[in-house]
């Protein structure tokens, strides 16, 4: 366990790694000059060399590399060129909301996914589960932006249920949980009905049966704990595909955390705060998929650590 | 063949969207001669006094959009640009997702670990950022975001693609045709890859929304479709701040997605019911 | 980020006095702003966007100021001035009890610190550049030195400004923000985070910054101007898409729309009588222009630049923003002094940019038109494109961040950009501020904002005249003479100055005040410290 | 006469699933097998036979050890040399339902190594696959049909075909006839005979089934916890065994015949792990005879000139007890 | 003790609804099970002894399959006709089962015994720790040693034997009258099946239960049953004591699966064989679905099914019994 442990933590500081290189050189191809953005409109051209040389951007490239790592490895995200403030402790405060965005679009896919697909794969080939099946691919074919729009005009601006963005109570925090929940849970539907189907194929189910229990016990206990195996380890992935979500959905309802920053650092090119972005989403992933690899074994204790 | 078709005939709803895409297919490419007006014509009576876009109406069947053009138009010649988007960007993105994940899968050792480390990355790496850089590099239009969904949505399915072939490379017919002598090249085309096309269909046709989302961002940023030529998801991203005063042009694109998206993945699912008569059968 | 982020921006021209408020102004009370965007920093030295601006404003003072709505300089932080004959030295004295927010009296000697502080370059203000009239700027600027010599404190309530050339534009330029003064032992007890933690002089106490969400200001008790500000409290909310802003305001959730009002509502929102009252209109001192890289093929033709400004249908483009502008005659705005009401600039003329394209004979073009990407000079620019079309100029659309755009066009790599978004707005009101950096040889450079790279050097040297004189007579033989450069400059046409926009501001019932201080020119988009709330008890 | 194949010291470790040790799935094994003879190998699950088969097939790679086929080391050949090699050795696998892929006809299944190997033109390996059909029992039409049309007797004979249509010299048989109904094994086993007389095979018999393997073997392997531990031939193996494992196992076959009654040995526990071989005779644990020796020292095989048994019981000839 | 057989079967039909349309796969079935007694249930794939186990559990979804005809009286009750509340008290109550795969038939996720002593909680309703005292005694009767930390194993740390022992103990934790064994020992290396024959033999005689051996292994049937029965493509075609029906069996199938086992025959010779394949159901004729591999087949055969007929200790449905 601690050796799995030590080993799959290695990958994921290779994994990193790797990000930060990739990151480093493609904010280094972007053509938007840093010393422009901070030295304004009626600075000289001395003036800007200053800045240039105390942006260290005179240095050579790996020397910039080694720099930018080991000021990383201390936890420096570096200074952010348009907001004037360390990257760093900018992304913290934008974390929480985020976090908690995520979390709750979790809890949404789940709390849609797994019910249809399990009521799916219990009405398999009726009506029911053909029109819980369109409706998830629907969920699935439609861009997160659209079905924003969609729910802040229906159910903020026509019904007036629910706030119109912003952020601060649970009410708030409906609409744009659903709305990056609804696509995962469309897909969570869909492989829980499909791996509950396969699930339900099993021996052990009919051994279940046959000891006289009840349909729904079956399927809540002998059924769901297996079945829920391969979401797990989507799960971990869904980290990765909300990383992207966050940035227009928060834009939409108007979400104040590192997906609204992410986006605004893209308008201006704020290269130093989309590194520390594309860094810190990297470290959400790969410890998303750590934590879905860590619980895997207590649910199938088949899995071994190793 | 016919017997594949008619095991896909009896999917009822996937045999309708498949006529919903042949239709938007041929709108596509007959947009010239059904578009009333050139989608890039900003008319000066497209626009009411004050400047707002027009309803739909009698003259503008969709209304106008925020530059007073016709957005039946443009709907019709954003197909051409949506439709290329999602099926050759995605088409490449499939390509290369479903090669590597078969290689690793089936080569396995450092071959296949150096593979699956490059797609942890990958997962790892938001595409908006690649993007940027790409077309720092290049000039961007329709090129680049072909470039750029093909670069950012193999991952997924090279992860699916490599599981699948991990548990296939395991059955006995692999092993079989080892023993006969079968080399690499051969297990990995004659053997596994026609079973993985299922799969394959199958995200290729879940990968078009995404897609065409993709298209969209990327338009907004400056690194997708250059205007005035009209793509589906930057048209509504052109007018997202319209949707409550003027609707129309961020939900007729939108439901065009959607419908587009939706009839995809019917068919996708459709089709890997028809391609696999065996139903799992046995092991 | 520039300050001018948003297309639609300031100088409001005509003005009312403050005295003429329609209800009397009462104490207390409170007020929400919003923003779709975070604000950047609060450090006045470094701040430099539009959103931020005011804010600033209203949490810090400058030694001069101008009258609340409008363009009229006063002294502010300072009691009096005087200024010597050649025009190379100011002496300000400082007024009485003046404190900081954290208690401390201001002193001359804090008046010294924020200006070495603002040019020097570990800094990284955007606005340091302006004072480089100030003697010693060169050593401070190139990191010799780090104290201006040409600031003397000979006591605690005096400050005396020496300059290397007489300027006329100095006073302006000790009431934009990077010459307001802080106090140096907070900037140093805060570091990095000093823009985060202002404490200043100003009407309104800063209380606290929740990134992405909110900054709470309260009153300041201890200000130096009596019975101002008059609400207890201020609060900017952010992440508030404007259109979502403007329901909010409707339902009494919000004060003021700090973005403004969106192009999708604003007909809706101003076909509604109940507005009437809530709407602030301020006629515009802005400019939206055309830059053409004049040292470039084919815009190196005069003929061709003259044809752009023919083929483009202004109009049609005032109209696609909701006709809150208006079609522009020359690169300074109607109310600027210096505008030239008989210069009508180039008509709208397709037929004769083809003639005068014919006459260029330089055939086909295909040129490349950058545009910033956010809503609506990408509208803007394909009304443009259309128009380009028209008369037979190609130009390929190229959408981008604010960044980039200012990159391509510092570093003379786009034939064409569309100004709208990072357009000249001025800091202080007066045409020099419109000259040097965008159409001047000293912004004609690498990294320069003059993006057409147009650099007349005669031009140059009869602004440099008419800014060095500084009396108070020579003022309206100045103005004349910045007049002749500009007409001089639109003969050149390395712009096609577009339109010039209008503010309008869309408040809560609840808030009252002058219109003027709605759209105040200076404090964009609203003066804090004057407005009041109705209700307050 | 050298021996068509001999296999010397043949070992193979798989790590263990723990991460920690090996699992010694074959271990020392020796055998030799003459031109149109039929060896069986038996044992329980876990025993190491398909790893051996797998082996001889060089499927896997062993650890050590050499596997001599016409006294050429097949563990040496490079990858071409071995690809060509195959043609002389086939399998032919357990499951015949996972062994044919599904979504190939019976024609290109059986045409399959004629096409690897190059062998004829299109139309002569055509020809062939029906008369390969012909040759196992089917019907000429089924080379247009799939797997999953025929019920697992039928596809055994496909994989039959399969193994033979190169016209190999050795045929592994990796339990060929356990997944099939009484009444089909016969026919597969029938078929399997006529073959071996017919094109002269020569067959590793892989089973846990002892009646089948007694039934068409000339010498029998009995293997345990990746060893040999009793080898000879057939009849007596399987009617006198020696070692008490081969008693144990021979005693446990349920008879038909109820008159047969006989004393039935049965063994306490489980085989043990292979991931923890016990020391010594690695059947100790479960052995009735167990004496102290055998927990320390591992026995030898050798008891007579054609027989071998590893078992201390025998350190003096048999009936050493 | 209720007089008369435990079980009997009668008549039972039993069809599914396919694409090919409805397929009866079982045929007119009947038999009976003494109290006490062990029956043997034999045949071929697809020959529908498995359906016929899992029919009188009640265990087949229904759609697709239909008991079309006939009852199964279980102590006095026809379990064809009972509602499925009822038959969920039978289930694991009154009628305990063991399948062929130990591997599969355990949950991979519980451990085995919870999964034990989940029986007694549904039926007997006792809470976790009197569940647990009694599941671990019937553990240690299964024949498991060191039970009480077997307890809180899972299925993949024991090997296959030690899992159908707790097959059997969760069959037989309630006490059952009846225990199906559905080819109990198929999966399993011979020497454990003897372990397992041994072990169900014990159980038997422990709890005077009835037991109900569905197997194709002759060898296992001869060994534990005093009578068999015979099915071929969904019918019987021959019951009777074991002994005299495996010595001299009367119907040409009974005889063909006796003859071709290799035990039977010289070494290295060809075996007799059943020539041709089982009919799949469906495909099945109007007369003897044997008739087409059949050595004593008659004209009659191929036109008409015969009936399950009582010969000398025997029945059988042949129209041309072997003498």
């Amino acid at each position: 366990m601690l050796g799995y442990l030590a080993r799959r933590l290695a990958a994921s500081v290779l994994i990193l790694l790797g990000v930060s290189v990739v990151t480093f050189g493609l904010t280094y191809i972007i053509p938007a000059d840093p010393v422009a953005m901070i030295a304004g409109r009626n600075s000289t051209p001395a003036v800007r060399e200053q800045i240039r040389h105390q942006l260290g951007l005179d240095r050579p490239l790996p020397e910039r590399y080694a720099n930018y790592l080991g000021r990383l490895v201390q936890g420096d995200l570096g200074r952010s060129y348009a907001r004037k403030s360390d990257v760093g402790p900018l992304i913290a405060s934008r974390l929480p909301p985020t976090l908690l965005l995520m979390l709750a679009a979790i809890v949404a896919e789940l709390l849609i996914g797994l019910p249809a697909g399990i009521y799916a794969a219990s009405r398999r080939g009726r009506l029911g589960d053909k029109i819980a099946m369109t409706l998830s691919f629907a969920s699935v074919s439609t861009p997160h932006f659209v079905l924003g729009l969609t729910l802040l005009y229906l159910f903020a601006y026509l019904l007036s249920w629910l706030p119109l963005g912003g952020y601060g109570s649970f009410s708030h925090l409906i609409l744009p949980a659903l709305t990056l929940g609804l696509a995962g849970g469309g897909w969570y539907s869909r492989m829980m009905r499909s791996s509950m189907i396969e699930v339900l194929r099993n021996d052990y189910i009919r051994t279940a049966r046959a000891k006289g229990m009840p349909e729904w016990r079956v399927i809540l206990k002998h059924g769901l704990r297996n079945a829920f195996l391969p979401i797990i380890a989507m799960i971990g992935l869904d980290v990765g595909i909300f990383m992207s979500g966050v940035v227009v959905v928060e834009n939409v309802f108007g979400w104040p955390g590192i997906g609204q920053l992410m986006w605004q650092a893209i308008q201006s090119l704020d290269i130093p705060i989309i590194m520390g972005v594309t860094t810190v989403a990297a470290c959400f992933i790969v410890l998303g998929n750590l934590i879905a690899d860590m619980i895997a074994p207590l649910i199938d204790p088949r899995i071994r650590l190793r | 063949m016919i017997d594949f078709w008619n095991r896909f005939r009896r999917d009822r709803l996937a045999v309708y969207s498949l006529g919903v895409i042949a239709l938007f297919v041929s709108a596509a490419i007959l947009a010239s001669t059904f578009a009333p007006y050139d989608p890039s014509e900003q008319f000066f009576d497209g626009l009411t006094l004050e400047g707002s876009p027009l309803p739909p109406s009698g003259r503008f069947w969709f209304g106008t959009d925020t530059n007073g053009r016709d957005q039946f138009s443009r709907l019709l010649y954003g197909a051409q640009t949506s439709l290329l988007i999602g099926i050759v960007a995605n088409g490449i993105a499939v390509f290369i997702g479903a090669g590597l994940g078969l290689v690793a899968g089936y080569v396995r050792g450092l071959v296949g670990a150096a593979i699956m480390r490059f797609t942890d990355l990958m997962m790892a790496f938001p595409p908006l950022l690649l993007a940027i850089a790409l077309a720092a590099i290049l000039k961007p239009g329709l090129n680049i975001v072909i470039l750029v969904i093909a670069l950012v949505n193999w991952v997924q399915i090279a992860r699916v693609i490599y599981a699948e072939t991990v548990a296939l490379s395991e059955r006995e017919y692999i092993e079989a045709a080892r023993a006969m002598g079968a080399g690499t090249g051969r297990i990995l085309l004659r053997h596994l890859l026609p079973h993985l096309v299922p799969t394959v269909i199958v995200y290729a046709t879940l990968g078009i929304a995404t897609t065409v989302l993709l298209e969209a961002t990327l338009s907004f940023l400056g690194r997708g479709v250059q205007p005035p030529t009209p793509a589906w998801g930057m048209m509504i991203f052109e007018s997202q701040s319209y949707f409550l005063n003027a609707p129309w042009l961020v939900f007729i694109p939108g439901a065009a997605i959607l419908i587009l998206a939706l009839s995809f993945n019917l068919v996708g699912d459709g089709l890997r019911d028809a391609l696999d008569p065996t139903q799992r059968g046995r092991s | 980020m520039n300050r001018l982020l948003i297309s639609a921006a300031v100088l409001a021209m005509a003005i009312a006095t403050p005295a003429a408020f329609a209800a009397a102004p009462k104490q207390g009370g409170a007020a929400t702003i919003t923003f779709n965007n975070d604000l950047t920093t609060l450090d006045p030295q470094v701040g430099y966007d539009w959103q931020n601006w005011s804010v600033i404003k209203s949490i810090f003072d400058g030694l001069m100021d101008y009258k609340p709505g409008t363009t009229e300089l006063e002294p502010d932080l300072a009691e009096s001035y005087t200024v010597s004959d050649d025009g190379l030295a100011y002496t300000f004295k400082l007024r009485d009890g003046v404190k900081f927010h954290n208690g401390r009296a201001m002193t001359s000697a804090d008046v010294k610190y924020s200006f070495d502080r603002a040019v020097n370059p570990a800094t990284q203000s955007p606005g340091g550049g302006y004072f480089g009239m100030i003697a010693g700027y060169d050593e401070v600027a190139g990191g010799k030195a780090t104290s201006l010599s040409g600031i003397e404190t000979p006591d605690d309530k005096t400050v005396v400004f020496k300059l290397s050339r007489p300027d006329a534009t100095f006073l302006h330029l000790m009431a934009i923000n990077f010459g307001y003064i802080v106090p140096k032992e907070e900037v140093e007890k805060a570091g990095a985070d000093w823009g985060k933690k202002p404490v200043g002089t100003g009407a309104f106490k800063f209380v606290e910054w929740t990134p992405g969400q909110n900054i709470k200001l309260e009153r300041n008790k201890d200000y130096f101007r009596p019975g101002v500000p008059y609400l207890d409290n201020v609060t900017f909310e952010f992440g508030q898409d404007p259109t979502v802003a403007v329901l909010r305001l409707k339902k009494g959730e919000v004060d003021i729309v700090g973005d403004g009002l969106p192009p999708a509502q604003f007909t809706e929102v101003m076909a509604d009588p109940a507005n009437k009252d809530l709407i602030a209109v301020g006629d515009q001192l802005h400019t939206g222009y055309v830059t053409m890289n004049v040292t470039q093929p084919p815009f190196d033709n005069l003929k061709v630049r003259q044809a752009v400004n023919m083929a483009i249908n202004k109009d049609r483009i005032v109209r696609l923003i909701n006709n809150r502008a208006v079609p522009a005659t020359q690169a300074l705005p109607p109310a600027m002094p210096g505008y030239n009401t008989a210069n009508k600039g180039y008509a709208y003329d397709p037929e004769g940019a083809k003639k005068l394209l014919a006459e260029a004979g330089v055939g086909e073009i295909s040129t490349e038109l950058y545009a910033m990407n956010v809503d609506p000079n990408p509208r803007i620019a394909q009304s443009i494109q259309q128009d380009l079309a028209a008369v037979g100029i190609n130009a390929e659309i190229r959408s981008l961040a604010q960044a980039e755009v200012i990159s391509a066009g510092g570093a003379g790599k786009a034939p064409m950009i569309w100004s709208g978004g990072m357009a000249w707005i001025a800091d202080f009101p007066d045409p020099a501020n419109f000259y040097y950096g965008i159409l001047g040889c000293s912004g004609a450079v690498e990294g320069g904002w003059n993006w057409s790279k147009y650099c007349n050097k005669e031009l140059d040297a009869r602004a440099g005249n008419a800014d060095a004189m500084v009396k108070d007579d020579q003022l309206a033989e100045r103005i004349e003479q910045w007049k002749a450069v500009f007409d001089d400059v639109l003969k050149d046409a390395p712009w096609a100055p577009v339109f010039n926009e209008q503010r309008f501001t869309y408040h809560s019932a609840r808030l009252g005040g002058d219109p003027a201080l709605f759209t105040d020119p200076i404090h964009i988009p609203v003066n804090y410290d004057y407005i009041f709330a109705k209700d307050a008890q | 006469m050298t021996a068509l194949l001999e296999v010397r010291d043949l070992s193979k470790d798989y790590p263990a699933r723990d991460g920690k040790g090996v699992v010694r799935a074959v271990s020392n094994v020796s055998l030799a097998l003459e031109a149109g003879q039929t060896l069986g190998v038996v044992g329980e699950s876990g025993c190491g036979k398909s790893t051996l088969a797998r082996l001889i097939m060089r499927l896997i790679e062993p650890r050590s050890g050499e596997i001599l086929f016409k006294g050429q080391n097949l563990v040496s050949l490079s990858a071409p040399d071995l690809r060509r090699r195959r043609r002389d050795i086939q399998m032919v696998f357990q499951d015949p339902y996972a062994s044919l892929d599904p979504r190939m006809n019976v024609a290109a299944i059986i045409s399959e190594p004629l096409d690897i190997h190059g062998i004829g033109s299109r139309a002569e390996r055509k020809a062939k696959v029906l008369e390969l059909l012909d040759l196992v029992g089917l019907d000429r039409s089924a080379a247009a049909k799939y797997p999953h049309e025929f019920s697992g007797g039928q596809r055994q004979r496909i994989g039959i075909a399969r193994a033979i249509a190169l016209e190999p010299k050795l045929v592994v048989l990796d339990e060929p006839v356990s997944a099939l109904d009484v009444s089909i094994q016969s026919q597969i086993l029938n078929l399997l005979i006529d073959l071996k007389k017919r094109l002269g095979l020569t067959y590793i018999f892989i089973s846990h089934d002892l009646s089948v393997v007694e039934h068409v073997s000339d010498d029998v392997a009995v293997m345990y916890l990746g060893q040999i531990v009793e080898y000879g031939k057939a009849a007596q193996v399987l009617h006198a065994p020696l070692h008490p494992y081969s008693q144990a196992l021979v005693s446990a076959i349920p008879e038909i015949d109820t008159q047969k009654k006989k004393q039935r040995i049965v063994l306490t526990g489980d085989p043990p792990n292979p991931e923890n071989i016990p020391p010594g005779c690695p059947f100790h644990p479960r052995c009735p005879h167990v004496m102290a020796i055998c927990r320390q020292i591992p026995p030898e095989l050798q008891v007579t000139q054609d027989r071998r048994a590893a078992c201390h019981l025998y350190r003096e000839g048999p009936g050493g007890h | 003790m209720t007089p008369g057989p435990l079980l009997s079967v009668e008549g039972l039909s039993v069809a599914f609804n396919t694409e090919q349309g409805r397929v009866r796969v079982v045929e007119d079935l009947s038999f009976q099970l003494a109290a006490g007694e062990t029956l043997g249930l034999v045949g071929e794939s697809g020959c529908g002894k498995s359906v016929t186990a899992q029919t009188i559990m009640r265990l087949l979804p229904s759609p697709p399959s239909h008991i079309e005809a006939g009852r199964i009286m279980f102590e006095g009750e026809d379990l064809a006709a009972a509602p499925a509340s009822r038959m969920r008290k039978i289930r694991g109550d009154r009628i305990g089962m063991v399948f062929q795969e130990p591997m599969t038939s355990l949950n991979p996720t519980q451990r085995i015994g919870q999964q034990v002593a989940e029986v007694l909680r549904l039926h007997r309703g006792m809470n976790s720790s009197e569940a647990k005292g009694l599941a671990i005694s019937v553990l240690k009767k299964a024949g498991i040693g060191n039970a009480e930390r077997r307890f809180d194993q899972y299925p993949h740390e024991l090997s296959g034997g030690l899992r159908q022992r707790v097959m059997i103990a969760m069959a037989i934790v309630c006490g059952p009258r009846l225990l199906i064994a559905d080819e109990p020992t198929t999966a399993l290396d011979v020497t454990i099946q003897a372990q397992i024959i041994e072990l169900l033999k014990a159980v038997q005689k422990d709890l005077g239960l009835s037991i109900l051996l569905i197997t194709h292994d002759l060898g296992v049937v001869a060994e534990m049953c005093r009578n068999v029965v015979i099915m071929y493509a969904g019918r019987v075609v021959e019951r009777g004591p074991t002994n005299e029906t495996f010595q001299f069996p009367r119907h040409p199938y009974t005889a063909g699966l006796i003859n071709s086992s290799p035990r039977n025959a010289r070494k290295g010779e060809r075996l007799p064989t059943i020539p041709g394949l089982v009919p799949p159901p469906g495909m099945r004729s109007r007369g003897c679905s044997f008739a087409d591999r059949c050595p004593r087949v008659l004209e009659k055969c191929r036109s008409e099914f015969p009936p399950l007929a009582p010969l000398p200790g025997r029945l059988v449905a042949c129209w041309n019994p072997a003498p």
